[in-house]
C-alpha cells in the first residue's frame, strides 16, 4: 500500500462517481462508470487485494458496463437528471 | 415529500451514525488490528490461522481461494447459487418465447456509420481476439491455485468471450454457438458440481464440504492434496455456471427476451 | 483545518472518503428521477462497501496474500506456527511476525461474493428497467407514477 | 446419517432447483412432482434436525469439518429456537406449494419452471437463514432469498408488478447492504464473523463492548433488518410488492419472509449481541416499542382504509410486524414479550398463510380482489369460508387460536415490562381487526343491501376483470356458478386452519422449547434490575 497513490485514486473516484451520477447522456454515463469500476479495480490492486482487483475488472468494469449499455440501448438514452 | 430533502436528510443522518462508529477505528493499515490479529477474549484470529495453517492444510499457496473454496466454501457455493436465481429471475421477467411483440421490439437498425467494412475488421479482430481470451480464461480457472484468480474470473471471462462474439457479430452468431438448452444445462451442471463435491464426503461419512475424506476417491497422497484437487473441481463448477449465466443475462437484455436480433 | 485532516482524517482517510462515496450512492438513489442513474447510485453504494471491507485487511508494508510472492515463506510458516500464536498473545508483539508479510485475506474472499451478488442483482434491476419500458414507455420515477396512478383511478 | 440432516435441509430443494432446471424445461408436468418431493424431503429432515435439539438440546454442524479453531469454517447452530422454525418454513412452503399444483396460466411455457426453480430456490434460502451461525453467510442467504424474491414478484404479467418489485429490489438491496456493512463493523472491531465468537467477546472484553463502532453495528445491522421485514418508516416497498404479485407467490412471500427477518432480529439481538448488551442501553427499548406501538397503530388504520383484500391484508402484516418488534424489545424481567415475540413469529405465519391462501382462492377461481365482492360467497364456497373464518378470527385473537395466546403473552410481557402503550396498542389493534373481519363477514354472509344498486356492482367488477386482463393467472369467469374451489386449494388452506388451531392448543409444549432457548439470558436480565 502507498498512501499518496491511495489517496489520488479515491479522491478521482469521488469525482468519477459525481460526474457518472451526473451526465445527461446515459451512454457517456454508462461509459464514466466503467472508468469507476477501472479506478476501484487499480486501488483494489494498490491495496494488496488482487484477487478483488481481478474479479472487479472483469465484473465490476466489464460486465456491468455492458450490461449497463445493452439496457440503455433498449430503452432511452436521455435522463432527465 | 421531495424526493431531494429526504435523499438529504436520509445521507446527512446515516453518514453522522457511520463517522461516529469511525472515530476509534484502528488506524489505517495497523497489522495489529483486531481484525488483522483478533481481540482478547476470542477465539484466536482466524486471519492469522490462514496466514499460517492454510498452506499446511490445503497446499494452496494463494489464500484468497483457499479460504474461499475450502473454508468458506459453504459461501462460495450459495454465491454461485445467488447468480443462477439471478440468471433465472431474469429469464422469468424477460423471457417470452415465441411472443412476437413487434410493436415494441424491432430489430434495431445498424448503425449507417458502421459499413460493411467496419463490421470485417471487427469481425476478423474478434475471431483473433476470442481464442486468446477463452484461453487465457481456462488459464485463470486452473492457475487460481498459485496466482490471483479462480473460478469467478476465469467464468466472467468466459462468459464474455461469448459476449464479444455477440457485440462484435450479431446474437444469433454467439446462440448459435451457445443455445439456451445448452446455458441452462451447463450452469445447473456448474452447481450440481460443486454440490457434488459437498456430498460426496458425506457419502463417506464426513461432513458437508468435507474435502479431505476424498483421497479415497482422488487417490492423492494425503488429504491436504484432495483438498486441492476438489478445490480445482469446485471452481470449475463455480465457471461454468458463471459463464454460462453471465451470457445469458448479456443475451436476455440485449434482446428483451427474445433472444433473436440483439443490440 | 490541516491539523484536523492529518490527525483525524489521514489515519482514516479510507474510510471517510467510503463515507462519501456511500453517501453519494445513497443521496441519488433516493433522489435520482431516472431507474438507471438509481442503478448507479446503489452500484457505487455497494462499491463503498466493499471499499471499506477491503480497507480493513490492509496492513503497512504487507504484500498480496500469496505465499509464493514471499521467496519460500509457505515452507517456513507450517512449523513456524504456534510460535505465531505465542506472540500474538504477548502485549508487545514481536516486529518480525512472519504473518504480518501478507494482507489479511478475510475481507477479500468476502468481498469477492458481494462483488459477484452486486452484479447478479444489478442484471435483475436492468431487466426489471426493461420491462417497465415496455410497459410504460419512460423509466423517469415521476411520469412512472403518474401514469401508475391513471391505470388505478381507471380501474 | 442422523448427523448430517441439517445440510440435507438445504441440499433437498438445492437439488430439486437444479433438477426442475433440467427436466422441467423440456416438460412442465415434471415440475410439480420433483419440487413437491424435495419439499418433502425437506420437511422430513426438518423435522428430523429439529427433534433432535427438542431433546438433547442445541447443536452444530461443521461445514467442512473445520473446528478449531472457532470460526475457521462455517457453522450450522440448530436450538430449539430454529428448529421451530425451520418446521414452519418448510410446512409453509409445502402447504404453499400445493396451491400451487394447477397454473392457470396457458401461456409461457417456460415460466412455470422458472416460477418452481425460484420457489424452491427461496426455500432453500430461508432454510439456510435460519441455521447459519455464520454472520456473513447470513447476508449471502439473504441475497439469494431476496433475488428469487424479486423473481417471483415480477412473474406475473400484471403491469404494475414490475414496478413493485423494482422498488423492493432498491429497498431490499439497501437493507441487505446495511446489515452488511453493520457486519463489516464488527469484523472490524472483533475481528472474528462467527455469531457464538462474537457474542463471546462482547461479553467478554468490556473494551471492545463498549466501543462507538459496535454501538454503530447494532444500528447498522438493526436498520437493514428492519428494512428487510417491513418495520414502520420502511415499509413502503410491502403493499405493493405482495398485492401486485401472482397469488402462489405472495402465498409463498408474505407468510415467511418478513417472519424470517423477525427471527433473524431476534437472533441476532440473542445470539450476537446478547439480550445483556442490548438492554444495557437505557431509552432504546422504549424508543423501538413506541415504533412499534406507532408500526401496529398506522398499519391497522391504513388496513382499514383498504378495499382490496390482499392489500388490506398487507397493511396488517405490517401491523403484526410491530407486535413482533415490539414484544421482541419490551425487555420485560422475565421475558414473556421475547418469548410471545417468537410464538407469533410461528403463529403469524399460519395466519397469514391461511389469509393470502383465502384471498388467492377468491381471486383465482372467483376473479374477486376487492372486499365489496365478497357478497354471499359464503353460501357459494361453505369450505373456503370456514379456512377464511379461523384465520380471521386468529387474526383478531380469539381464543382456542393461535393469535390469542401470542397476543396473551405480548400483553402480560407489556404489563410486565411496565409498557402500557405497547398494551394499548395491542388492544385497539384487535379491535380493528375485528371490525375489519366482521365486515367482511357480513357482507359474505349476508351480501350487500339492495340498496347499494346492482348496476354499479356489475360495473365494477366489469371494470375489474378488464385491469386484470394481463394478470399472469387469468381469473375465472365472474359469472361461474356456485362452486367449491378445487382440492388442490382446499388442502393447503384446511391444513394451515387446522394449524392455526393446533398451534394454539399446543402453545404451552411450544413455549417451553422457545423458553429453553431464552433460559440463561432470562437469569442475567431479572438479576440486571
Amino acid at each position: 500500500m502507498i498512501l499518496s497513490f491511495d489517496i489520488i485514486i479515491l479522491i478521482f473516484l469521488i469525482v468519477a462517481a459525481i460526474i457518472s451520477l451526473n451526465v445527461k447522456d446515459l451512454l457517456s454515463s454508462a461509459m464514466i462508470f466503467g472508468i469507476y469500476g477501472f479506478l476501484i479495480c487499480l486501488l483494489w490492486a494498490e491495496m494488496g487485494a488482487v484477487d478483488v482487483a481481478f474479479t472487479e475488472a472483469t465484473v465490476g468494469a466489464g460486465v456491468s458496463t455492458v450490461l449497463f449499455i445493452a439496457t440503455i440501448l433498449n430503452t432511452r438514452r436521455r435522463s432527465s437528471d | 415529500m421531495n424526493p431531494k430533502i429526504f435523499a438529504s436528510i436520509a445521507v446527512v443522518i446515516t453518514g453522522i451514525v457511520l463517522l461516529y462508529g469511525i472515530a476509534d477505528f484502528p488506524t489505517f493499515g495497523d497489522p495489529r488490528s483486531p481484525a488483522n490479529s483478533g481481540v482478547e477474549g476470542g477465539a484466536p484470529s482466524t486471519s492469522l490461522y490462514y496466514i499460517n495453517e492454510s498452506y499446511g492444510d490445503t497446499k494452496v499457496p494463494n489464500l484468497v481461494t483457499s479460504v474461499l473454496a475450502d473454508y468458506r466454501g459453504y459461501d462460495t457455493m450459495f454465491e454461485t447459487v445467488v447468480v443462477f436465481a439471478a440468471g433465472i429471475a431474469i429469464f422469468a421477467i424477460l423471457r417470452c418465447v415465441g411472443k412476437d411483440d413487434g410493436a415494441v421490439i424491432s430489430a434495431p437498425t445498424k448503425n449507417s456509420i458502421d459499413g460493411d467494412h467496419n463490421r470485417i475488421i471487427v469481425g476478423m479482430t474478434c475471431r483473433i481476439a476470442v481464442p486468446v481470451v477463452q484461453i487465457f480464461a481456462l488459464y485463470v480457472v486452473a492457475h487460481g491455485h498459485h496466482s490471483p484468480g479462480g473460478g469467478f474470473q476465469g467464468g466472467v471471462m468466459l462468459g464474455a468471450s461469448f459476449i464479444l462474439i455477440a457485440l462484435a457479430g450479431n446474437l444469433d452468431d454467439a446462440l448459435g454457438r451457445f443455445s439456451e438448452k445448452s446455458y441452462m444445462a451447463l450452469a445447473s451442471l456448474g452447481i450440481l458440481i460443486y454440490a457434488g463435491f459437498g456430498v460426496l464426503p458425506q457419502v463417506l461419512g464426513k461432513n458437508f464440504l468435507d474435502y479431505g475424506v476424498l483421497q479415497k476417491i482422488l487417490l492423492t497422497d494425503g488429504p491436504e492434496m484432495a483438498r486441492s484437487h476438489s478445490m480445482l473441481g469446485v471452481e470449475i463448477g463455480v465457471a461454468l455456471t458463471v459463464m454460462s449465466i453471465m451470457f445469458a443475462i448479456f443475451a436476455n437484455l440485449s434482446s428483451r427476451g427474445t433472444l433473436k436480433g440483439g443490440l | 483545518m490541516v491539523e484536523f485532516f492529518l490527525n483525524t482524517v489521514k489515519p482514516h482517510f479510507n474510510f471517510w472518503v467510503y463515507v462519501i462515496l456511500m453517501m453519494i450512492g445513497l443521496w441519488s438513489l433516493i433522489a435520482k428521477n431516472n431507474l438507471i442513474k438509481k442503478m448507479m447510485g446503489l452500484a457505487i453504494f455497494q462499491s463503498a462497501i466493499i471499499l471499506f471491507y477491503v480497507s480493513i485487511g490492509v496492513k503497512d508494508g504487507a504484500t498480496i496474500p500469496v505465499l509464493e510472492h514471499y521467496g519460500d515463506y509457505a515452507e517456513k510458516a507450517v512449523p513456524a506456527g504456534p510460535d505465531v500464536s505465542a506472540t500474538e498473545s504477548s502485549p508487545a508483539p514481536a516486529a518480525s511476525n512472519p504473518a504480518d508479510a501478507f494482507a489479511n485475506p478475510v475481507p477479500h474472499v468476502l468481498m469477492l461474493t458481494a462483488i459477484v451478488v452486486g452484479v447478479a442483482t444489478l442484471g435483475v434491476a436492468l431487466a426489471l428497467c426493461e420491462m417497465i419500458f415496455k410497459e410504460f414507455d419512460t423509466l423517469e420515477e415521476d411520469e412512472l407514477l403518474r401514469k401508475i396512478k391513471a391505470l388505478h383511478d381507471d380501474a | 446419517m442422523l448427523e448430517q440432516l441439517p445440510a440435507v435441509i438445504l441440499l433437498a430443494p438445492l437439488f430439486g432447483a437444479l433438477l426442475v432446471g433440467l427436466l422441467g424445461l423440456r416438460d412442465r408436468r415434471a415440475c410439480f412432482p420433483v419440487a413437491f418431493a424435495s419439499l418433502l424431503i425437506a420437511l422430513a429432515s426438518a423435522i428430523g434436525a429439529g427433534m433432535r435439539a427438542f431433546t438433547g438440546g442445541a447443536y452444530d454442524y461443521f461445514i467442512g469439518g473445520w473446528e478449531e479453531p472457532l470460526g475457521i469454517g462455517i457453522v450450522l447452530r440448530i436450538d430449539t429456537l430454529n428448529g421451530l422454525v425451520l418446521i414452519a418454513i418448510a410446512v409453509v412452503a409445502v402447504l404453499a406449494l400445493i396451491f400451487t399444483i394447477r397454473p392457470s396460466s396457458e401461456k409461457d411455457e417456460g415460466k412455470t419452471a422458472y416460477f418452481y426453480i425460484l420457489f424452491l430456490l427461496l426455500c432453500v434460502g430461508l432454510f439456510g437463514i435460519t441455521i447459519t451461525g455464520d454472520a456473513f453467510n447470513l447476508f449471502v442467504l439473504v441475497e439469494v432469498s431476496a433475488l428469487t424474491s424479486y423473481g417471483l414478484v415480477a412473474i406475473g404479467s400484471s403491469r404494475r408488478c414490475k414496478m413493485a418489485a423494482f422498488h423492493y429490489l432498491l429497498m431490499g438491496t439497501v437493507g441487505a447492504s446495511f446489515y452488511l456493512l453493520g457486519v463489516g463493523y464488527l469484523y472490524l472491531k472483533t475481528g472474528s464473523l462467527n455469531m457464538q465468537d462474537i457474542n463471546t467477546i462482547l461479553a467478554t472484553n468490556a473494551v471492545v463492548s463498549e466501543s462507538p463502532g459496535v454501538t454503530t453495528a447494532f444500528i447498522l445491522i438493526l436498520v437493514g433488518i428492519w428494512i428487510k421485514m417491513a418495520f414502520f418508516p420502511l415499509y413502503g416497498w410491502l403493499p405493493n410488492a405482495y398485492s401486485y404479485c401472482p397469488s402462489g407467490s405472495a402465498c409463498l412471500l408474505a407468510p415467511l419472509m418478513t417472519k424470517v427477518s423477525v427471527y433473524v432480529m431476534i437472533r441476532v439481538m440473542l445470539s450476537v449481541f446478547g439480550l445483556e448488551w442490548v438492554f444495557g442501553h437505557p431509552g432504546w427499548s422504549d424508543l423501538v416499542v413506541w415504533l412499534a406501538v406507532i408500526a401496529i397503530l398506522a398499519g391497522s388504520i391504513m388496513a382499514l382504509a383498504q378495499r382490496e383484500i390482499k392489500r388490506m391484508l398487507c397493511y396488517l402484516i405490517v401491523a403484526e410486524i410491530g407486535y413482533m418488534v415490539g414484544g421482541a424489545w419490551l425487555n420485560d424481567p422475565n421475558l414473556w414479550g421475547l418469548t410471545g415475540a417468537f410464538y407469533h413469529i410461528l403463529a403469524d405465519a399460519m395466519m397469514t398463510l391461511c389469509l393470502f391462501l383465502t384471498a388467492g382462492i377468491f381471486f383465482k377461481y372467483k376473479g374477486i380482489s376487492e372486499i365489496a365482492d365478497l357478497d354471499g360467497i359464503f353460501k357459494k364456497m361453505p369450505l373456503t369460508s370456514i379456512g377464511f373464518v379461523i384465520g380471521a378470527l386468529a387474526m383478531i385473537g380469539v381464543p382456542p387460536t393461535c393469535g390469542f395466546f401470542s397476543k396473551f403473552y405480548l400483553i402480560r410481557g407489556g404489563i410486565e415490562g411496565g409498557q402500557w402503550e405497547y398494551v394499548a396498542a395491542l388492544l385497539i389493534s384487535s379491535l380493528v381487526n375485528a371490525v375489519l373481519f366482521f365486515r367482511i363477514f357480513e357482507i359474505a354472509y349476508f351480501g350487500k343491501k339492495p340498496a347499494e344498486g346492482h348496476d354499479h356492482e356489475h360495473n365494477h367488477e366489469h371494470e375489474h376483470n378488464h385491469e386484470h386482463e394481463h394478470e399472469h393467472e387469468a381469473p375465472a369467469q365472474t359469472t361461474l356458478p356456485a362452486r367449491e374451489a378445487p382440492l388442490s386449494a382446499l388442502i393447503p388452506l384446511l391444513a394451515a386452519a387446522a394449524l392455526i388451531l393446533l398451534v394454539g392448543i399446543f402453545n404451552g409444549q411450544i413455549v417451553e422449547l422457545i423458553r429453553v432457548a431464552f433460559e440463561i439470558p432470562s437469569t442475567l436480565v431479572s438479576n440486571l434490575r
